[in-house]
């Protein structure tokens, strides 16, 4: 009967914590928002599931071992992250931006959200029970940046701890993308700004399509390489795809590879949301700076283009500014969406690709000033 | 604690201005490669590059073989 | 002349000992049961290959620095068995066993195939020359559940030198079901039972099926937690088809994912086809002792499904309990054709699909058990 | 050698029955399930959400093939 | 200010040396080459872009913690070759080689290339400057087999600091193989051998081709185990498609397996484009010597065509002497046209073919021959 | 370094010689094989052996549970 009670003492009720029946709560919380909300289903659904299975006591399929230990090693080499990124730099067509480079700027304007929440993040220490350092504040920063791969990378390295809970964030607010951004949109322009129609993109060349990638490296090379692995790896992404010649591994990264590889990262990412690193006062800091930081990047992006509006010889909807913040292609589309409910005849989709890709390159940018000088 | 606070707006001052000098930077470089392109190589017809590989063209070999077998067949009964 | 003579020494000829040109051989022959006799190709080929080429003198294939011993470390970390896990989950509907989840029942009874083989190992130290531990006699007994990603799961954790006998039992006889079971299925029913028609299944909804795994996956870490890593991973999959939102994923952990493991997974196992592992007289032990696993599982699902006949209240053919030792889907297809030679009109197949997914579970819980409780 | 058969005896009980109670639990949460859904979250509209995995649709068009093919079948023999 | 004085000393252009400078424009050589000029684009595309890459200072994205080191190891493993080579295997049809053995002499002649060219490398300690050792020398020799898993593999094992050059040398070469046979095939043959027609190949049963790559490995197993690893994943490859039992591992190996494979290779055989590694005046050495030996490769094989001519009982084309350096498909074609300017209705595709495939297989016996004799 | 050169040329000698004794070989045993499959196993119809296996036959339940599922359904209406 020995066995029995050694059976007994090896179940999960009788070793389960209350903060792990908490998180895998947490786990089933998030499959619901990925099944049933539609958020980001590709990535919180595995995240989901993977909070849940290393939050199971007794089994230690996040520890040393354990499948979800080993997958790990995926994030925290950076591997995993910078394969999304390529993966999805061979799915970005860069077309819209070349044809309109000055919607970079509204791309810069919108790295304001990452910016002063590194300051929010900072202030939160004077609140008892949050205790951020500035590697922490940054990390959280990069939340702002609206892009999942970056901010996975930028936290991997300089906050693991806190990464399950960054990741949560930035992906559910990325998906909260419509709810959040159009009240701000709406407050911050006239009906007269949204009705603006914007001229028809020029068509660009295969040529400048490869240029551009191997420009974008170089520059980043030359003034900022710290920023390089992301950069470099969603530019060789894109190169793929544009230059035409090497079908078979653009297709390639862009399907069953980034597929794999999201299906694991999104398990290892899910096996940081243990009990100890989750259950924390400073979550609920980071899931408030989190939605702020949004909300500050797509204001920011906005205004940019109501000052752009005013000096430029071609006139520009102030709306597509708030795509500025990256979330491709969802904030792209909010800006369509908000546009055609003043002005019916008014496509600005392709108009907003532009800053929406300008975004990917501002926080990749901005993450790298962080890596760079954060320390 | 007001030490890394200072240090934060500092960090913010020079990292919006290291972003939007940078995308800067890159909207006259664009400029620039757009002028270049336009006016020395433009606008080609696109389907010009195709891809020849050893993995991709094992396709290709089948189809040659297949002409030539069928041209080597046809030319057998028509002589 | 030196070199010709360094030469000759290099040559297999030169170093070629007996029992690694009898393992190639052991290769060979598993090449052409999968090749010519089509037994479970998909695994038995590279399995095969892998046998051949780990015994090949001198490369040191299967040796430290060549490419077998660090293809074997997806096999060491359980990362293998465990994603051909989850693409077997996401292949598997749950839906005949949700329509009639009694037959739950089939799927336990069948499991009595392992615990009597568990019996079976240890008594076979009685005979001189076998010699087995408490965990090799466990790992061998897995054979029983007849499921092959569970069997090389368990015998990688408690008797990794066993692996390439149990790996090499537990396939071959999946790929000899319909032989092993019809005549055990004729002698335990009576042609009547067999004649016995069963009610169509009602149609379950998709909602069922998202909250099936889920359930399970709960219920496991509550009461098996050491279950979990299978059973979670099989969860996962299952999850990924049914909810409808990760088509991409699901596809993926279904095709090129479940492909490239398999490709692996069976040439590290073949590395086990080693001489000193496998030319003992232990092997012959255990290819016995799988062989009347198989029969004893099948028998006991069989007299399970005729008490159950006794007492349900909509009948129950008989013959639908083999199937649930799982061998997906072929034990389900011998109950489909040993029913149709009685009765022309009776198609058995749907119906045995649900204890024969429901020994799959079966069979994952037993895991657990073993490797709980056997240290 | 005695002692461990009668530990394997000893596994073999409590390994059968916890195999059958927890899957006896599974069927009891099963009909639970099923009893909730079919009563607050009756059958919606299910065609809309189709799980289509490359295997499965497979099927689908196997499916439908055979359907047509056995009823032909079924409706000429029965002329 | 100390911040913005730390970005300047972190910038790319503060910290490039010129000889990162150089290698990073290698890379975008070799960009050009593969995209404009259509040369081996599979692999010299992310190999360029590999080289960018790890030339940028700062980032260290192929020392220690970045994404390259981590992809390098499945070079040094010899994992990443291998895949590649079974992936070919499954791409490669045995049929004309198989209708047609005696060609296989073709493919041996051809090897004279890869012997000849250690020979040179040798001869070049000569020149002050230049220091081969006899594992460099035959690390460089491999180029002459024309086969770029094959080179990559052995100088991974033999001369790794050379990796990067002997990769670009070969893969250039290789894309070059039109330009650098044609004078040769004219100047070595007559009209009149241009235009020997061949005899219409038979067609080789199922059965066959299951059985050569099984009976090839157990040749290699027997004479030279050396070879097994490269011949033995070949085979491998190759079984798993000529028996049409497990067509989805067929297909995968040949498809997204060899694809993920292709871009990981790449990258990290660009990694080893180092300025330190490749800035040497070895490096002119070994383009020198990898053109010299496809020259002599060709040559030899023309050369035995014609003498085989003299003595076969069915006409041969000497042309087809020129495939047997490998380089299939390219050296197979290139034969075919030219044998097509001779005489318009000469298809020598097929013939040439075997030679081709044969070719693969002499230089995986002569990297076998290397692997063991070169200490 | 003339000993390098001459174990090179001996290498050259041995390496080409190894070569060509072993394709030749292959040549012989090409030969012999195909004699012994066109006497003994001479041209099956090639598309005999199918796949059958856990991972390739879903299609087939499924199409088996629809063939089963129709002549059921049709059965019932026509009886
Ligand atoms: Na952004
Ligand atoms: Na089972
Ligand atoms: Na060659």
């Amino acid at each position: 009967m020995e066995n029995l009670s050694s059976l007994w003492e090896s179940t999960g009720l009788y070793n389960f914590s209350g903060p792990q029946a908490f998180m895998m709560l947490v786990g089933f919380l998030l499959l619901f928002l990925a099944i049933k909300k539609g958020f980001e289903p590709l990535l919180l659904l595995p995240m989901g599931f993977g909070a849940i299975l290393s939050n199971i006591p007794v089994a230690g399929i996040a520890e040393e071992g354990g499948i979800l230990y080993y997958l790990y090693f995926g994030i925290e080499s950076g591997v995993f992250p910078l394969l999304i990124f390529m993966g999805v730099g061979a799915m970005t067509d860069f077309g819209p931006l070349l044809a309109n480079p000055k919607t970079l700027l509204l791309g810069a304007a919108a790295q304001f959200g990452i910016f002063s929440t590194l300051l929010g993040a900072l202030a939160l220490n004077l609140i008892p029970g949050m205790e951020f350092s500035f590697k922490d504040a940054a990390a959280i920063a990069i939340i702002g940046g609206a892009d999942g791969p970056t901010a996975i990378y930028v936290a991997s390295k300089l906050s693991p701890e806190l990464l399950g809970a960054i990741a949560v964030a930035a992906y559910s607010y990325m998906a909260l993308v419509p709810l959040i951004q159009q009240p701000i949109m709406r407050a911050l322009t006239t009906e007269e700004e949204r009705k603006i129609e914007m001229q028809q993109l020029r068509v660009v060349s295969q040529t400048e399509k490869i240029i551009f990638p191997l420009m974008l490296l170089t520059l980043c090379a030359v003034l900022l390489p710290s920023a390089a692995p992301l950069v470099g790896m969603f530019c060789l992404g894109n190169l793929m795809n544009s230059c035409g010649v090497v079908e078979r591994l653009s297709k390639t990264s862009q399907n069953e590879l980034i597929n794999i590889v999201t299906i694991f990262l999104g398990l290892s990412v899910g096996s940081k949301l243990s009990a100890d690193h989750f259950l924390k006062t400073e979550t609920l800091g980071i899931l408030a700076l989190g939605a702020i930081a949004f909300c500050i990047g797509t204001a920011c992006g906005v205004l940019m283009a109501k000052v752009m509006n005013k000096f430029s010889s071609t006139p520009i909807n102030p709306l597509i500014g708030a795509a500025g913040v990256s979330a491709v292609p969802m904030a792209a589309r909010v800006a369509n969406k908000v546009g055609l409910e003043s002005n019916p005849h008014n496509f600005l989709l392709m108009h907003a690709m532009g800053p929406n890709v300008a975004g990917v390159i501002g926080s990749a940018v901005a993450a790298g000033i962080l890596l760079s000088l954060v320390k | 604690m007001t030490e890394m606070m200072t240090a934060g707006i500092e960090l913010m001052f020079i990292g919006m201005g290291i972003v939007f000098a940078f995308l800067a930077l890159l909207i006259v470089m664009i400029n620039i490669m757009t002028a270049i392109i336009q006016r020395f190589f433009p606008e080609e017809p696109i389907t010009a590059t195709v891809p020849t590989s050893a993995l991709t063209s094992h396709t290709d070999v089948g189809t040659i073989a297949a002409i030539s077998a069928a041209v080597h067949k046809y030319r057998n009964k028509h002589k």
